[in-house]
Protein backbone atom coordinates (compact mmCIF):
# COMPACT_ATOMS: atom_id res chain seq x y z
CA UNK A 1 0.00 0.00 0.00
CA UNK A 2 1.11 3.70 -0.66
CA UNK A 3 1.52 5.79 2.53
CA UNK A 4 2.81 9.52 2.88
CA UNK A 5 5.84 9.66 5.63
CA UNK A 6 6.81 13.00 7.30
CA UNK A 7 10.17 13.63 9.32
CA UNK A 8 10.41 16.68 11.56
CA UNK A 9 13.15 18.46 13.43
CA UNK A 10 16.32 16.40 15.00
CA UNK A 11 14.81 13.39 13.05
CA UNK A 12 14.34 14.74 9.73
CA UNK A 13 18.05 16.05 10.03
CA UNK A 14 18.85 12.80 11.16
CA UNK A 15 17.81 10.74 7.96
CA UNK A 16 17.99 14.05 5.41
CA UNK A 17 14.22 13.66 4.19
CA UNK A 18 11.39 15.36 5.30
CA UNK A 19 8.79 13.75 3.30
CA UNK A 20 8.30 10.79 1.02
CA UNK A 21 5.39 8.48 -0.20
CA UNK A 22 6.56 4.91 -0.18
CA UNK A 23 4.93 1.67 -1.74
CA UNK A 24 5.02 -0.78 1.87
CA UNK A 25 5.01 -4.43 1.43
CA UNK A 26 1.24 -5.63 2.75
CA UNK A 27 2.92 -7.36 5.85
CA UNK A 28 4.10 -3.77 7.73
CA UNK A 29 0.61 -2.60 9.14
CA UNK A 30 1.40 -1.06 12.21
CA UNK A 31 3.94 1.65 13.78
CA UNK A 32 6.55 -0.58 14.92
CA UNK A 33 6.63 -2.54 11.67
CA UNK A 34 7.24 0.71 9.85
CA UNK A 35 10.07 1.65 11.96
CA UNK A 36 11.53 -1.68 11.67
CA UNK A 37 11.34 -1.57 8.23
CA UNK A 38 12.58 1.72 7.92
CA UNK A 39 15.64 0.38 9.92
CA UNK A 40 17.03 -1.62 6.97
CA UNK A 41 17.67 1.42 5.05
CA UNK A 42 21.01 1.74 6.76
CA UNK A 43 23.13 2.77 10.16
CA UNK A 44 21.47 6.11 10.32
CA UNK A 45 18.18 4.68 10.00
CA UNK A 46 18.59 1.80 12.52
CA UNK A 47 20.34 3.97 14.95
CA UNK A 48 17.35 6.80 14.95
CA UNK A 49 14.71 3.58 15.71
CA UNK A 50 16.71 1.59 17.69
CA UNK A 51 14.64 2.94 20.79
CA UNK A 52 17.58 4.84 22.56
CA UNK A 53 15.87 8.03 21.94
CA UNK A 54 12.34 8.79 22.34
CA UNK A 55 10.44 9.75 18.80
CA UNK A 56 6.45 10.08 18.39
CA UNK A 57 4.76 9.39 15.37
CA UNK A 58 1.38 10.61 14.09
CA UNK A 59 -1.25 8.80 11.97
CA UNK A 60 -3.78 11.29 10.21
CA UNK A 61 -2.30 14.24 12.13
CA UNK A 62 -3.58 12.42 15.48
CA UNK A 63 -0.96 11.18 18.29
CA UNK A 64 -0.91 7.35 17.82
CA UNK A 65 1.57 4.55 19.94
CA UNK A 66 3.53 2.07 18.22
CA UNK A 67 0.80 -0.52 18.25
CA UNK A 68 -1.40 1.83 15.86
CA UNK A 69 -2.65 -0.03 12.82
CA UNK A 70 -1.51 1.68 9.03
CA UNK A 71 -3.71 2.02 6.10
CA UNK A 72 -3.31 2.58 2.64
CA UNK A 73 -3.20 6.56 1.67
CA UNK A 74 -2.28 7.29 5.88
CA UNK A 75 0.36 10.37 6.46
CA UNK A 76 2.42 8.94 8.79
CA UNK A 77 4.87 11.46 10.74
CA UNK A 78 7.74 11.14 13.13
CA UNK A 79 9.16 13.63 15.22
CA UNK A 80 11.12 14.13 18.68
CA UNK A 81 8.68 15.07 21.75
CA UNK A 82 7.40 18.70 20.93
CA UNK A 83 9.11 21.87 22.47
CA UNK A 84 6.72 24.86 21.01
CA UNK A 85 5.59 27.21 23.41
CA UNK B 1 -11.76 29.44 19.64
CA UNK B 2 -9.82 30.38 17.19
CA UNK B 3 -6.39 29.06 16.12
CA UNK B 4 -3.66 31.13 14.24
CA UNK B 5 -0.38 30.04 13.34
CA UNK B 6 2.04 32.82 11.94
CA UNK B 7 5.78 34.06 11.24
CA UNK B 8 4.41 37.88 11.81
CA UNK B 9 4.87 39.19 15.43
CA UNK B 10 0.98 39.91 16.84
CA UNK B 11 -0.06 43.06 19.61
CA UNK B 12 -1.53 41.49 22.61
CA UNK B 13 -3.38 44.80 23.06
CA UNK B 14 -5.63 44.64 20.18
CA UNK B 15 -6.28 40.58 20.71
CA UNK B 16 -7.31 41.60 24.11
CA UNK B 17 -9.21 44.51 23.19
CA UNK B 18 -11.19 42.66 20.54
CA UNK B 19 -11.68 39.69 22.60
CA UNK B 20 -12.89 41.39 25.87
CA UNK B 21 -15.45 43.91 24.30
CA UNK B 22 -17.07 41.14 22.49
CA UNK B 23 -19.51 40.08 24.93
CA UNK B 24 -20.88 41.92 27.77
CA UNK B 25 -20.75 39.14 30.23
CA UNK B 26 -17.48 38.66 30.33
CA UNK B 27 -15.96 39.52 33.48
CA UNK B 28 -12.50 37.63 33.84
CA UNK B 29 -9.66 37.82 31.23
CA UNK B 30 -7.08 35.48 31.53
CA UNK B 31 -3.67 35.52 29.47
CA UNK B 32 -0.58 34.17 28.82
CA UNK B 33 2.53 35.85 26.51
CA UNK B 34 5.22 33.41 25.89
CA UNK B 35 8.54 35.22 24.56
CA UNK B 36 12.39 34.09 23.78
CA UNK B 37 14.82 34.05 26.91
CA UNK B 38 18.53 35.72 26.18
CA UNK B 39 19.90 32.53 28.25
CA UNK B 40 18.92 29.01 28.18
CA UNK B 41 20.90 26.21 29.37
CA UNK B 42 23.54 28.75 30.93
CA UNK B 43 24.39 29.25 26.89
CA UNK B 44 23.24 32.85 25.13
CA UNK B 45 20.86 32.50 22.80
CA UNK B 46 21.00 35.02 19.56
CA UNK B 47 18.41 33.26 17.47
CA UNK B 48 15.10 30.72 17.89
CA UNK B 49 13.77 28.73 15.41
CA UNK B 50 10.51 27.31 15.40
CA UNK B 51 9.41 24.34 13.03
CA UNK B 52 6.05 23.35 13.18
CA UNK B 53 3.67 20.16 11.39
CA UNK B 54 1.27 22.31 9.51
CA UNK B 55 -2.06 20.99 9.47
CA UNK B 56 -1.56 18.54 12.67
CA UNK B 57 -0.28 21.74 14.77
CA UNK B 58 -4.27 23.63 14.24
CA UNK B 59 -5.87 20.60 14.60
CA UNK B 60 -3.81 19.43 17.70
CA UNK B 61 -4.75 23.08 19.11
CA UNK B 62 -8.20 23.46 18.21
CA UNK B 63 -8.50 19.88 19.87
CA UNK B 64 -6.82 21.35 23.23
CA UNK B 65 -9.43 24.29 22.76
CA UNK B 66 -12.60 22.30 22.69
CA UNK B 67 -11.65 20.38 25.51
CA UNK B 68 -10.68 23.41 27.73
CA UNK B 69 -14.66 24.64 26.93
CA UNK B 70 -15.23 21.54 28.39
CA UNK B 71 -14.02 21.23 31.63
CA UNK B 72 -14.73 24.94 31.87
CA UNK B 73 -17.00 28.33 31.69
CA UNK B 74 -15.53 29.73 28.78
CA UNK B 75 -16.64 32.04 26.58
CA UNK B 76 -13.80 32.06 24.22
CA UNK B 77 -10.49 31.69 23.61
CA UNK B 78 -7.67 32.32 20.88
CA UNK B 79 -4.46 30.48 20.77
CA UNK B 80 -1.62 32.90 18.53
CA UNK B 81 1.99 30.68 17.99
CA UNK B 82 4.62 31.98 15.16
CA UNK B 83 7.04 30.14 13.85
CA UNK B 84 10.31 30.82 11.64
CA UNK B 85 13.42 32.77 13.47
CA UNK B 86 13.22 34.66 16.48
CA UNK B 87 15.39 36.53 18.93
CA UNK B 88 15.46 37.13 22.69
CA UNK B 89 12.52 39.45 24.08
CA UNK B 90 10.29 38.43 20.99
CA UNK B 91 6.98 36.97 21.54
CA UNK B 92 6.87 32.98 20.66
CA UNK B 93 2.76 32.41 21.85
CA UNK B 94 -0.14 34.10 23.14
CA UNK B 95 -3.34 32.62 25.02
CA UNK B 96 -6.20 34.62 26.09
CA UNK B 97 -9.28 33.20 27.46
CA UNK B 98 -12.55 35.14 28.26
CA UNK B 99 -14.97 34.24 30.74
CA UNK B 100 -17.52 35.05 33.17
CA UNK B 101 -15.46 34.54 35.95
CA UNK B 102 -11.91 34.44 36.76
CA UNK B 103 -11.61 31.18 38.47
CA UNK B 104 -12.41 29.70 34.82
CA UNK B 105 -10.30 31.69 32.74
CA UNK B 106 -7.45 31.15 34.85
CA UNK B 107 -7.58 27.46 34.70
CA UNK B 108 -8.33 27.42 31.11
CA UNK B 109 -5.45 29.51 30.33
CA UNK B 110 -3.31 27.45 32.14
CA UNK B 111 -4.87 24.11 30.82
CA UNK B 112 -3.84 25.18 26.98
CA UNK B 113 -0.51 26.42 27.75
CA UNK B 114 0.79 23.00 29.42
CA UNK B 115 -1.27 21.07 26.53
CA UNK B 116 0.05 23.11 23.87
CA UNK B 117 3.81 22.52 25.40
CA UNK B 118 3.19 18.61 25.27
CA UNK B 119 1.10 18.05 22.52
CA UNK B 120 1.26 20.64 19.68
CA UNK B 121 3.27 19.44 16.97
CA UNK B 122 6.41 23.00 17.17
CA UNK B 123 10.09 22.35 17.55
CA UNK B 124 12.76 24.94 18.46
CA UNK B 125 16.59 24.91 17.55
CA UNK B 126 18.26 27.55 19.35
CA UNK B 127 21.85 29.31 18.35
CA UNK B 128 23.77 30.08 21.05
CA UNK B 129 27.22 30.19 21.58
CA UNK B 130 27.89 27.06 22.27
CA UNK B 131 26.96 26.40 18.67
CA UNK B 132 23.54 25.54 17.34
CA UNK B 133 21.13 23.29 18.93
CA UNK B 134 17.42 21.55 19.07
CA UNK B 135 15.87 22.19 22.43
CA UNK B 136 14.94 19.45 24.52
CA UNK B 137 11.82 18.60 25.95
CA UNK B 138 11.50 19.00 29.70
CA UNK B 139 10.22 16.21 32.02
CA UNK B 140 8.34 19.42 33.96
CA UNK B 141 6.20 20.20 31.28
CA UNK B 142 5.01 16.51 30.96
CA UNK B 143 4.25 17.05 34.84
CA UNK B 144 2.73 20.04 34.16
CA UNK B 145 0.15 18.46 31.68
CA UNK B 146 -0.07 15.10 33.93
CA UNK B 147 -1.74 17.06 36.90
CA UNK B 148 -4.79 17.61 34.95
CA UNK B 149 -5.93 14.27 34.48
CA UNK B 150 -9.34 13.93 35.65
CA UNK C 1 6.20 45.06 42.23
CA UNK C 2 3.86 48.36 41.23
CA UNK C 3 0.49 49.07 42.44
CA UNK C 4 -1.85 52.03 41.03
CA UNK C 5 -5.22 52.91 41.93
CA UNK C 6 -6.92 55.64 39.77
CA UNK C 7 -10.24 56.61 38.20
CA UNK C 8 -8.45 56.71 34.96
CA UNK C 9 -8.74 53.34 32.31
CA UNK C 10 -5.60 51.74 31.77
CA UNK C 11 -4.01 50.59 28.58
CA UNK C 12 -3.38 47.03 28.71
CA UNK C 13 -1.11 46.47 25.64
CA UNK C 14 1.17 49.39 26.69
CA UNK C 15 1.41 47.77 30.36
CA UNK C 16 2.23 44.08 28.99
CA UNK C 17 4.59 45.52 26.49
CA UNK C 18 6.80 47.64 29.09
CA UNK C 19 6.68 44.67 31.73
CA UNK C 20 7.56 41.66 28.88
CA UNK C 21 10.54 44.26 27.53
CA UNK C 22 11.99 44.83 31.02
CA UNK C 23 13.96 41.84 31.35
CA UNK C 24 15.63 39.51 28.81
CA UNK C 25 15.47 36.61 30.91
CA UNK C 26 11.47 37.31 31.38
CA UNK C 27 9.98 33.94 29.49
CA UNK C 28 6.61 34.46 30.57
CA UNK C 29 4.20 36.84 31.31
CA UNK C 30 0.83 36.05 32.90
CA UNK C 31 -2.11 38.36 33.33
CA UNK C 32 -5.65 39.36 33.98
CA UNK C 33 -8.14 41.72 33.03
CA UNK C 34 -11.66 42.03 35.45
CA UNK C 35 -14.66 43.65 33.32
CA UNK C 36 -17.92 45.11 34.29
CA UNK C 37 -20.35 42.77 33.56
CA UNK C 38 -23.84 44.22 31.82
CA UNK C 39 -25.83 41.42 34.11
CA UNK C 40 -25.15 40.37 37.77
CA UNK C 41 -27.08 38.32 40.05
CA UNK C 42 -29.85 38.24 37.10
CA UNK C 43 -30.79 42.41 36.91
CA UNK C 44 -29.12 44.91 33.91
CA UNK C 45 -26.12 46.77 35.83
CA UNK C 46 -26.09 50.62 34.41
CA UNK C 47 -23.04 51.73 36.35
CA UNK C 48 -20.89 50.15 39.03
CA UNK C 49 -19.08 52.61 41.14
CA UNK C 50 -16.11 51.89 43.57
CA UNK C 51 -14.75 53.07 46.69
CA UNK C 52 -11.94 51.90 48.86
CA UNK C 53 -9.88 52.99 51.69
CA UNK C 54 -6.85 55.12 50.32
CA UNK C 55 -4.34 53.95 52.07
CA UNK C 56 -4.72 50.28 53.62
CA UNK C 57 -5.40 49.49 49.41
CA UNK C 58 -2.13 50.47 48.63
CA UNK C 59 -0.83 48.68 51.53
CA UNK C 60 -2.69 45.82 51.37
CA UNK C 61 -2.03 45.13 47.57
CA UNK C 62 2.05 45.90 47.99
CA UNK C 63 1.94 43.13 51.14
CA UNK C 64 0.10 40.70 48.49
CA UNK C 65 2.45 41.14 46.12
CA UNK C 66 5.76 40.72 48.40
CA UNK C 67 3.95 37.67 49.75
CA UNK C 68 3.52 36.54 46.12
CA UNK C 69 7.25 37.48 45.03
CA UNK C 70 8.42 35.51 48.27
CA UNK C 71 6.31 32.08 47.25
CA UNK C 72 7.34 31.89 43.70
CA UNK C 73 10.08 33.05 41.32
CA UNK C 74 8.60 36.28 39.79
CA UNK C 75 10.53 38.34 38.57
CA UNK C 76 8.33 41.54 38.06
CA UNK C 77 4.09 42.24 39.07
CA UNK C 78 1.72 45.39 38.49
CA UNK C 79 -1.49 45.68 40.04
CA UNK C 80 -3.94 48.40 38.69
CA UNK C 81 -6.95 49.13 40.06
CA UNK C 82 -9.92 51.32 38.86
CA UNK C 83 -12.22 53.40 41.44
CA UNK C 84 -15.12 55.80 40.68
CA UNK C 85 -17.90 54.59 38.29
CA UNK C 86 -17.63 52.43 35.88
CA UNK C 87 -19.92 51.21 33.15
CA UNK C 88 -20.88 47.74 31.50
CA UNK C 89 -17.39 46.24 29.13
CA UNK C 90 -15.57 48.94 31.58
CA UNK C 91 -11.75 47.37 32.85
CA UNK C 92 -12.08 47.39 36.39
CA UNK C 93 -8.59 46.15 37.62
CA UNK C 94 -5.58 44.48 36.07
CA UNK C 95 -2.64 42.29 37.26
CA UNK C 96 0.58 41.48 35.00
CA UNK C 97 3.02 38.99 36.55
CA UNK C 98 6.22 38.31 34.55
CA UNK C 99 8.89 35.13 35.39
CA UNK C 100 11.59 33.17 34.31
CA UNK C 101 8.76 30.18 33.75
CA UNK C 102 5.11 30.02 33.39
CA UNK C 103 4.27 27.53 36.16
CA UNK C 104 5.43 30.69 38.52
CA UNK C 105 3.53 33.28 36.68
CA UNK C 106 0.11 31.27 36.70
CA UNK C 107 0.45 31.32 40.09
CA UNK C 108 1.33 34.38 41.30
CA UNK C 109 -1.00 35.91 39.24
CA UNK C 110 -4.33 33.85 40.24
CA UNK C 111 -2.32 34.34 43.75
CA UNK C 112 -2.96 38.10 43.55
CA UNK C 113 -6.45 38.27 42.27
CA UNK C 114 -7.62 35.66 44.89
CA UNK C 115 -6.08 37.97 47.69
CA UNK C 116 -7.16 41.54 46.23
CA UNK C 117 -10.83 39.68 46.15
CA UNK C 118 -11.13 39.37 49.79
CA UNK C 119 -7.97 41.63 51.28
CA UNK C 120 -8.07 44.68 49.84
CA UNK C 121 -10.33 47.47 50.77
CA UNK C 122 -12.52 48.24 47.69
CA UNK C 123 -16.37 48.14 47.39
CA UNK C 124 -18.71 48.06 44.66
CA UNK C 125 -22.26 49.80 44.58
CA UNK C 126 -24.16 48.84 42.06
CA UNK C 127 -27.32 50.25 39.63
CA UNK C 128 -29.42 47.96 38.34
CA UNK C 129 -33.05 48.02 36.69
CA UNK C 130 -33.84 46.61 40.56
CA UNK C 131 -32.06 49.50 42.27
CA UNK C 132 -29.08 51.16 43.32
CA UNK C 133 -27.59 48.37 45.64
CA UNK C 134 -23.74 46.94 47.52
CA UNK C 135 -22.41 44.17 46.03
CA UNK C 136 -22.52 41.72 48.43
CA UNK C 137 -19.27 39.58 48.93
CA UNK C 138 -18.69 35.92 47.79
CA UNK C 139 -18.37 32.99 49.45
CA UNK C 140 -16.96 31.27 46.70
CA UNK C 141 -14.28 34.25 47.03
CA UNK C 142 -13.10 33.73 50.61
CA UNK C 143 -12.46 29.56 49.28
CA UNK C 144 -10.47 30.77 46.35
CA UNK C 145 -8.15 32.78 49.10
CA UNK C 146 -8.36 29.57 51.62
CA UNK C 147 -6.78 27.27 49.00
CA UNK C 148 -3.75 29.11 49.08
CA UNK C 149 -2.74 28.41 52.89
CA UNK C 150 0.39 26.36 52.68
CA UNK D 1 -7.53 58.70 74.24
CA UNK D 2 -7.83 60.59 70.98
CA UNK D 3 -8.47 58.33 67.71
CA UNK D 4 -9.97 58.61 64.82
CA UNK D 5 -12.58 56.56 62.99
CA UNK D 6 -13.04 56.11 59.37
CA UNK D 7 -16.47 54.21 58.15
CA UNK D 8 -16.53 52.90 54.74
CA UNK D 9 -19.40 51.85 52.23
CA UNK D 10 -22.54 50.33 53.57
CA UNK D 11 -21.43 51.03 57.34
CA UNK D 12 -20.52 54.57 55.74
CA UNK D 13 -24.56 55.34 54.59
CA UNK D 14 -25.57 53.60 57.87
CA UNK D 15 -24.21 55.59 60.38
CA UNK D 16 -24.24 58.41 58.28
CA UNK D 17 -20.40 59.34 58.94
CA UNK D 18 -17.33 58.75 57.00
CA UNK D 19 -14.78 59.97 59.58
CA UNK D 20 -14.47 61.00 62.83
CA UNK D 21 -12.24 62.11 65.46
CA UNK D 22 -13.15 61.24 69.52
CA UNK D 23 -11.68 61.07 72.80
CA UNK D 24 -12.41 57.45 74.44
CA UNK D 25 -12.61 56.89 77.73
CA UNK D 26 -9.66 55.02 78.89
CA UNK D 27 -11.58 51.79 79.13
CA UNK D 28 -12.43 51.33 76.21
CA UNK D 29 -9.14 49.72 74.64
CA UNK D 30 -10.19 46.57 72.21
CA UNK D 31 -12.34 46.44 69.30
CA UNK D 32 -15.02 45.19 71.00
CA UNK D 33 -15.06 47.57 73.23
CA UNK D 34 -15.58 50.51 70.98
CA UNK D 35 -17.89 48.56 69.01
CA UNK D 36 -20.08 48.46 72.80
CA UNK D 37 -19.34 51.99 73.00
CA UNK D 38 -20.62 53.61 69.25
CA UNK D 39 -23.68 51.33 70.14
CA UNK D 40 -25.08 53.56 72.64
CA UNK D 41 -25.34 56.32 69.87
CA UNK D 42 -28.80 54.92 68.93
CA UNK D 43 -30.35 52.18 67.31
CA UNK D 44 -28.74 52.75 63.90
CA UNK D 45 -25.50 51.75 65.78
CA UNK D 46 -26.42 49.24 68.06
CA UNK D 47 -28.12 47.69 65.29
CA UNK D 48 -24.94 47.63 63.22
CA UNK D 49 -22.68 46.40 65.74
CA UNK D 50 -25.04 43.72 66.84
CA UNK D 51 -23.48 41.08 64.87
CA UNK D 52 -26.69 40.35 62.49
CA UNK D 53 -24.30 41.36 59.94
CA UNK D 54 -20.24 40.72 59.35
CA UNK D 55 -17.98 43.79 60.04
CA UNK D 56 -14.62 43.99 59.27
CA UNK D 57 -11.72 46.08 61.59
CA UNK D 58 -9.07 47.44 60.66
CA UNK D 59 -6.34 49.19 62.80
CA UNK D 60 -3.65 51.65 61.07
CA UNK D 61 -4.80 50.09 57.83
CA UNK D 62 -4.34 46.72 58.95
CA UNK D 63 -6.87 43.74 59.41
CA UNK D 64 -7.59 43.00 63.01
CA UNK D 65 -9.78 40.95 65.07
CA UNK D 66 -12.34 41.94 67.75
CA UNK D 67 -9.39 41.33 70.29
CA UNK D 68 -6.99 43.77 68.81
CA UNK D 69 -5.97 46.35 70.96
CA UNK D 70 -6.33 50.02 70.06
CA UNK D 71 -4.07 52.95 71.08
CA UNK D 72 -4.04 56.60 71.44
CA UNK D 73 -3.73 58.13 67.49
CA UNK D 74 -4.92 55.07 66.10
CA UNK D 75 -6.83 54.95 62.74
CA UNK D 76 -9.46 52.26 63.73
CA UNK D 77 -11.76 51.48 60.40
CA UNK D 78 -15.00 49.64 60.16
CA UNK D 79 -16.35 48.24 56.81
CA UNK D 80 -18.22 45.50 55.28
CA UNK D 81 -16.41 42.50 53.64
CA UNK D 82 -14.78 43.34 50.73
CA UNK D 83 -15.77 43.35 47.39
CA UNK D 84 -12.80 44.84 44.69
CA UNK D 85 -11.31 42.96 41.41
Amino acid sequence: MNIKILYFARIKEAVNYSTEEIELPSNISTITALKNYLSLRGDNWANLFSGKQVIRAAINHELVDNLATIKAGDEVAFFPPVTGG
Amino acid sequence: MTVRIQIEDFDVGLELNKMRLANPSIGAVASFIGQVRDINDNDMVSTLTLEHYAGMTEKSLVTIEAEAKNRWQIIDSLIIHRIGTLQPLDQIVFVGVTSSHRGDAFKACEFIMDFLKTQAPFWKKEMTNAGERWVEAKLADDDATARWNK
